[in-house]
């Protein structure tokens, strides 16, 4: 047992094992389990960072046994699996802090982080998975511990959704799992491996390897809310804030967005699956996605809602970058992961802190808002110019070198779909600007409370200021080793082996 | 050494059937205590005995088959034993402390108890096949007089109705037996076997083997012979459903499967075969479906015993006329279906007697708002069927993804549809609950927690059914051992 | 009609079964049996201790089932007391007052218990045995019963509780003694097998006829009911 | 056709008709019976069919009398059962009493929760 084999374990069973204590602790531990929640989130950011370090340089963390005669359970640390479980393991921290905050003086909280740590666990086992068969052990673990999340208000509106989310995402589990055992059928049981296995595969496979592209797609399509499979994520909304913000940045819909990337990259090879005329089709339900997402996105007058369609549209934008099949678009794709992330959790923690501190759920509610919380807006703003792709903000970084990578491969009418969903995305973002900044408050608002001479609550504020910060770092200092893009730039060096 | 560990295997649950028969409840628990200890140490060093050196047979007064009757203990039969003698021990001593010591009739608890546990190892190590019919009867009578202990006309009703499909199982069992002595002369299920094989002997008959089949299914409930099931599962006391639902029915599913993985292959055909499957695929659908409707929440748990056992008969068309290799990993993915389920079910319905104590109504509906209370059981419960959906890490996923991979290398896609549709419907049923726990209502504010053993057990269980998924591969190794036939 | 129908299936499917059965016991009963278990229980009935066949079978080859039997007995006799009312042995329904049963009673219980001693006796080396006298025991005890004896060893107790498990015990006791030597279970030692078997056929016989007698006598049901789960009673 | 091959036919025909009582008839003792009628049946078989060469088997006779033990063992509780029931019940078969089947019994019911 060698570190290089403890450390991605270590780095599950923190979240893991936090959520068994944290559910052992009786309701009233209020103290202990902050205590608890952080010191697990800031371990796991400890050992990610030590891996990150070591994948960097060339070192291999990589724990497997026997599970199922034929099949292995494999724990890897590459740098694909790094992108993902950084951004988790930060995001953790930033949402539970936040998430202490917002559930202050609500019931049920032992049940909540308690779910909320599985909910990460599984997130860094999908990250930390070496093989398919280990991607959807985690896949399915993190359905079943994001449930109770998205239930946990318990109000009939919560429980309606949660059963359209558990109905969509264990039917794509059982169409995942169809896929997934289709292919072992027929290959075996197949790691992650750069350059993917198809690349000169027998003809006649072509049809079933198709088939099982396709249901791969749609299995992983619906966590990653890809039109038509995306009803359950604007109808999830009803969940507390900090799990909307992990549900969107993190946790489900990366995960699907994540699989496919594996999938595309490390299963089928980027070569093989452009050949076998795969990514055509994927490109094309990605940018209806875009498009689609946005303009539903335009039509919302729920402020968590607009984001929620926001999400259905930009977390596309990775799975389109893949398509783009040259070095700038993959690594667009891949750096979206990271900044739609902070992004998205940015704008979530906003709309939490205006529905918790204001009462405010709708957008024209939210009439001058901006004197009254002005960290929060800022936050806010920043996040929504991120999203539309103002440099020199992250969103920027993205578009640009997806841009770029559309044109060096020829598919020019990417680039009308970059720039028409960033015109979307302006016309359903700018107008709740002016309405912060601008408008005059006119009504009192609904469900005010007071914090003394902060805004809002410590809690509340520090997260969505840190993921703002953290956010224009991302677009400034983009060039700087271990930023999201030349992180995105080493996978594709490495394992993308295009 | 062996040799002690089977006089010990045999000899401690029917002596402390005798013993608790003498005492009241109370001493009764702590002699039972006792004697679990026992039958568990035992069954894990036999099992560990084999797991090392390998099966043998054990002739029982030391007469070989045909003239007496061997005992088979090999990878499987063991297995089975230290299943059974966890799943019992968990059911017992959940039973200790669940059960009133106060009303009289409870003292018989514990003979009964120990007699079914002594048919159950009966059946698993039992090579001969009249034996295997009074094995059977042992379980059957047990779990019957389990099922009425002190009950009300209702729990009777149901005990009835069970006696009475059991009987009617067994005689049509022991018919095909008759049959199967008048051709071959032997009762030895490994005789008849190489003689069927050896091809000194006329082809066999088919009837005999699905008389048997027939008789086997009814008392496994398999659908449409389902019937009887829910209402005795649902009625008895949770811990005795629970033994009924982990083990009873598996027994009769156990001769049934060594039945067909021996005789199978010459008496049967693809026809039976595909029918059984259907059967089995029918059972689970319809099942789940009957699951999801039910207004009490421990018929829930018993229409889910109805659709799991469904699985388990699809052992049937996913080893007839396929090769080695595939045949192996049905009966791979079977027997862990078989001991997730058993695991799992325990947990369930042990979790279903706490939750239904706890707030005093046996409903679903009353679940509304428990979560609040952290009840321990309701983890156990959801962890339970997390097992049954057959989602990963659990033994049930581990034995869905062999049965995946079965049909698939055998060319029988379309059980693939039932597998995957099955798992779907029994998150339906199992979700239903937790749904239920969840709803905010006001007016819960009574909750009672049970003693914290009650709830430990359950979640036990249910951990071992999560654990299993992720080490089928050493239980599965143990097994597949090689039968070293032969003397002792 | 439909009732009609209904009956009209019911008896087209029995007889099915019951052609496909004929059918198939004709063709085996053409066939020659490949073993010829007779003829090797012919051969060892020397080394059984006893000389019929039957008791031999019962007894010694395949004890296993006989003991198995017998605990299946004895689980009928306890879900039968676990029924009985614990208070009243006495249920007026049972009682006659028939002066000619009485009288019978008076001859016959005596005869049957000689019976029951000899087809006991007989079991050896002729048909009889411990259940045939168990049977004949137990209905002497029921004509006893009729005739209105009390019998308070049949009140459910301790004694009866004794009584029933007295023949599976010791029967259960000679199969671990025989294994504790090292032997399999079961295995009679040689120079015991005869006296053994006998000893645990008459205590088998005293124990049949308890079960069967408990069964009967515990029929004055007691009231009480345990409600369902979840359900205040 | 030898006269022991006559009693498995008895047998064969006992097996039949004892079925039919045992799924048609609804009086529990009837059925009871008809079950008994069964493993009469099945015992003929086992015995007839095993001696149909003149010889004597003693195995199936020695399980035979192991068989009836348990067919006894099985009637006594299923009349002890039946007993009990029709004690508490009044009932003499299996159908439910229409009030109970038509609703769960209402003082079981807390609360009424929502709706499916």
């Amino acid at each position: 047992m060698t570190l290089s084999v403890l450390m991605p374990v270590f780095a599950l069973m923190t979240s893991l094992l936090a959520s068994v204590i944290l559910f052992a602790l009786p309701e009233k531990g209020y103290r202990l389990r902050t205590i608890i929640n952080l010191a697990a989130a800031i371990l796991k950011i400890a050992l990610v960072g030590v891996m990150i370090w070591g994948v960097a340089h060339g070192r291999e963390y990589e724990a497997a046994f026997t599970m199922v005669p034929g099949v292995e359970f494999v724990l890897r640390a590459d740098a694909l699996s790094m992108l993902f479980a950084g951004l988790s393991a930060l995001l953790w921290l930033l949402t539970t802090i936040y998430a202490v905050g917002y559930l202050e003086d609500s019931p049920n909280r032992s049940r909540f982080f308690g779910f909320f740590s599985l909910c990460v666990a599984s997130t860094m086992g999908i990250a930390l998975a070496g093989n398919l068969f280990t991607f959807f052990l985690f896949y399915e673990m993190l359905t079943l511990s994001t449930y109770p999340l998205v239930v946990h208000r318990g109000t009939t509106k919560a429980l309606r959704a949660g059963r359209n989310y558990i109905i969509y995402t264990l039917t794509g589990g059982a169409v995942l799992l169809f896929a997934i055992a289709w292919l072992h059928g027929l290959v075996g049981d197949l790691r992650f491996q750069e350059g993917g296995y198809f690349s000169d595969v027998d003809p006649s496979l072509n049809g079933p390897l198709t088939i099982i592209f396709v249901l791969m797609m749609v299995g992983l399509g619906v966590k990653a809310a890809l039109v038509p499979f995306h009803g359950w994520l604007p109808q999830a909304m009803v969940a507390p804030a900090p799990v909307s913000a992990l549900l969107h940045a993190v946790a489900v819909v990366k995960a699907g967005a994540f699989g496919i990337i594996r999938v595309v990259f490390e299963i089928y090879g980027l070569e093989a699956a452009e050949a076998m005329g795969l990514l055509a089709g994927l490109s094309v339900v990605a940018a209806l996605t875009i498009i689609y997402g946005s303009t539903r996105a335009l039509y919302q007058v729920d402020l968590k809602r607009r984001l929620a369609f926001s999400t259905v549209s930009q977390v596309s934008y990775i799975v389109l970058g893949l398509c783009l099949f040259g070095p700038l678009g993959v690594i667009g794709g891949l750096v979206h992961l990271v900044h739609q992330g902070i992004m998205k959790i940015t704008l979530f923690f906003c709309a939490g802190n205006y529905a918790e501190t204001l009462g405010v759920h709708r957008i024209d509610e939210l009439d001058g808002a901006g004197k009254r919380m002005p960290g929060t807006s800022v936050a806010f703003t920043l996040g929504a110019f991120g999203m539309i792709g103002a440099p020199p903000l992250a969103g920027f970084i993205t578009k640009w070198t997806m841009g770029a990578g559309a044109l060096e491969v020829g598919m020019d009418w990417v680039v009308a779909v970059l720039v028409i969903s960033s015109l979307l995305n302006a016309a359903y973002f700018l107008p709740i600007l002016h309405r912060l900044w601008f408008a005059e408050q006119c009504e009192p608002w609904p469900h005010e409370r007071r914090w003394g001479r902060l805004e809002t609550s410590a809690w509340l504020l520090w997260p969505p200021l840190i993921t703002a910060t953290l956010m224009v770092l991302a677009g400034l200092l983009a060039n700087v080793p271990f930023s999201p893009l030349s992180w995105a730039e080493l996978i594709v060096l490495r394992e993308v082996a295009l | 050494m062996t040799l002690w560990l089977m006089a010990g295997l045999l000899f401690t649950p029917l002596a402390w059937a005798v013993l608790t028969l003498m005492v009241d409840f109370r001493k009764g628990r702590l002699v039972t205590w006792l004697g679990m200890a026992v039958q568990v140490l035992v069954s894990l060093g036999l099992w560990a005995a084999v797991a090392s050196d390998g099966g043998f047979l054990y002739l029982l007064g030391g007469w070989q088959a045909p003239l007496g009757i061997e005992l088979r203990v090999d990878g499987l039969a063991v297995t089975f034993v230290l299943l059974t003698a966890l799943v019992a021990a968990a059911c017992g001593w959940h039973a200790s402390i669940y059960l009133d010591p106060g009303k009289p009739w409870h003292r018989y608890f514990w003979p009964l108890f120990w007699f079914l546990w002594a048919g159950l190892n009966a059946v698993w190590l039992g090579g001969d096949l009249f034996n295997l019919y009074v094995g059977l009867e042992l379980i059957s009578l047990a779990a019957v007089g389990l099922v009425a202990l002190g009950g009300q006309a209702d729990a009777l009703r149901a005990a009835i109705r069970y006696l009475m499909a059991a009987l009617l199982g067994s005689l049509a069992y022991l018919l095909g037996v008759a049959l199967i002595y008048g051709q071959f002369g032997t009762l030895s299920l490994a005789g008849v076997t190489e003689l069927m094989n050896s091809g000194d002997a006329q082809s066999g008959q088919t009837f005999p083997l699905v008389l048997m089949l027939l008789g086997l299914a009814l008392k496994t409930a398999l659908f449409p012979m389902h019937g009887w099931l829910p209402p005795a599962h649902g009625i008895a006391k949770s811990p005795v459903s629970a033994l009924l639902s982990a083990l009873v029915v598996k027994a009769s599913f156990y001769i049934a499967a060594r039945l067909w993985l021996d005789l199978g292959g010459e008496l049967g055909g693809f026809a039976l075969a595909q029918l059984i499957g259907v059967l089995g695929s029918l059972a689970i659908i319809w099942g789940s479906w009957l699951a999801f409707r039910q207004t009490k929440l421990k018929q829930v748990v018993a229409y889910s015993s109805v659709a799991q056992i469904g699985y388990l008969f699809l052992l049937f068309p996913l080893t007839w006329g396929v090769t080695e290799a595939i045949s192996l990993q049905a009966q791979q993915g079977i027997t862990l279906q078989v001991i997730s389920h058993a695991l799992a079910k325990a947990a369930m319905f042990l979790a279903a007697g706490n939750l239904i104590m706890s707030v005093g109504s046996n409903r679903v509906d009353a679940l509304a708002g428990v979560s609040r209370f952290l009840p321990f059981s309701l983890f156990s419960f959801g962890l339970a069927g997390v097992s049954l959906m057959g989602l990963p890490p659990t033994g049930g996923f581990a034995a869905k993804w062999l049965l995946l991979q079965a049909s698939l290398a055998s060319g029988q896609w379309w059980w693939l549809a039932v597998l995957l549709a099955g798992g779907l419907l029994s998150a339906a049923y199992v979700f239903r609950v937790y749904r239920a726990s969840f709803i905010e209502s006001t007016d819960t504010d009574q909750f009672y927690h049970p003693s914290r053993s009650l709830e430990v057990i359950p979640m036990i269980l249910a951990l071992m059914s999560l654990g299993l998924g992720l080490v089928a591969e050493p239980v599965l190794s143990v097994m597949s051992l090689p039968f070293e036939g032969g003397g002792q | 009609m439909s009732r009609f129908l209904g009956i009209t299936v019911l008896a087209a499917v029995c007889l099915v079964f019951a052609g496909a059965l004929m059918i198939t016991v004709w063709q085996i009963a053409g066939t020659q049996a490949p073993v010829d278990l007779p003829g090797l229980l012919a051969d060892n009935l020397e080394a059984s201790g006893v000389e019929h066949p039957i008791t031999a079978v019962l007894l010694n080859f395949r004890s296993y089932d006989t003991l198995l039997e017998i605990g299946v007995l004895v689980i009928a006799g306890i879900a039968g007391i676990s029924m009985a009312n614990t208070a009243s042995l006495e249920d007026p329904e049972l009682r006659t007052s028939d002066s000619l049963l009485y009288a019978l009673q008076r001859w016959f219980v005596p005869l049957m218990l000689v019976l029951a001693g000899y087809l006991l006796w007989a079991g050896s080396d002729r048909p009889g045995g411990a259940f045939q006298a168990g049977a004949v025991l137990a209905a002497s005890g029921v004509m006893m019963r009729l005739g209105g004896i009390p019998m308070e060893f049949l009140r459910p107790g301790v004694l009866l509780r004794l009584g029933l498990a007295l023949g599976f015990s010791v029967f259960l006791l000679v199969a671990v003694v025989s294994a504790m030597a090292g032997d399999a279970f079961l295995a009679y030692p040689d120079a015991f097998t005869k006296p053994l078997i006998l000893i645990i056929e008459t205590v088998l016989t005293f124990s049949i006829a308890m079960v069967l007698l408990a069964l009967f006598v515990s029929a004055p049901v007691n009231g009480a009911e345990e409600p369902e789960e979840g359900e205040s009673g | 056709m030898t006269p022991s091959l006559l009693y498995a036919f008895a047998g064969v025909a006992l097996c039949g008709i004892g079925l039919f009582g045992f799924l048609r008839l609804q009086h529990l003792l009837r059925k009871l019976m008809a079950f008994n009628l069964i493993g009469s049946g099945v015992f003929l078989v086992m015995v007839g069919l095993a001696q149909r060469n003149g010889q004597p088997d003693p195995v199936p006779q020695a399980l035979v009398l192991t068989g009836i033990v348990v067919a006894i063992a099985a009637t006594a509780l299923a009349v002890v059962l039946i007993r009990r029931y029709y004690h508490l019940s009044g009932q003499t078969t299996l159908a439910e009493p229409a009030a109970k089947s038509a609703r769960p019994k209402a003082r079981s019911v807390n609360r009424e929760g929502a709706p499916e």
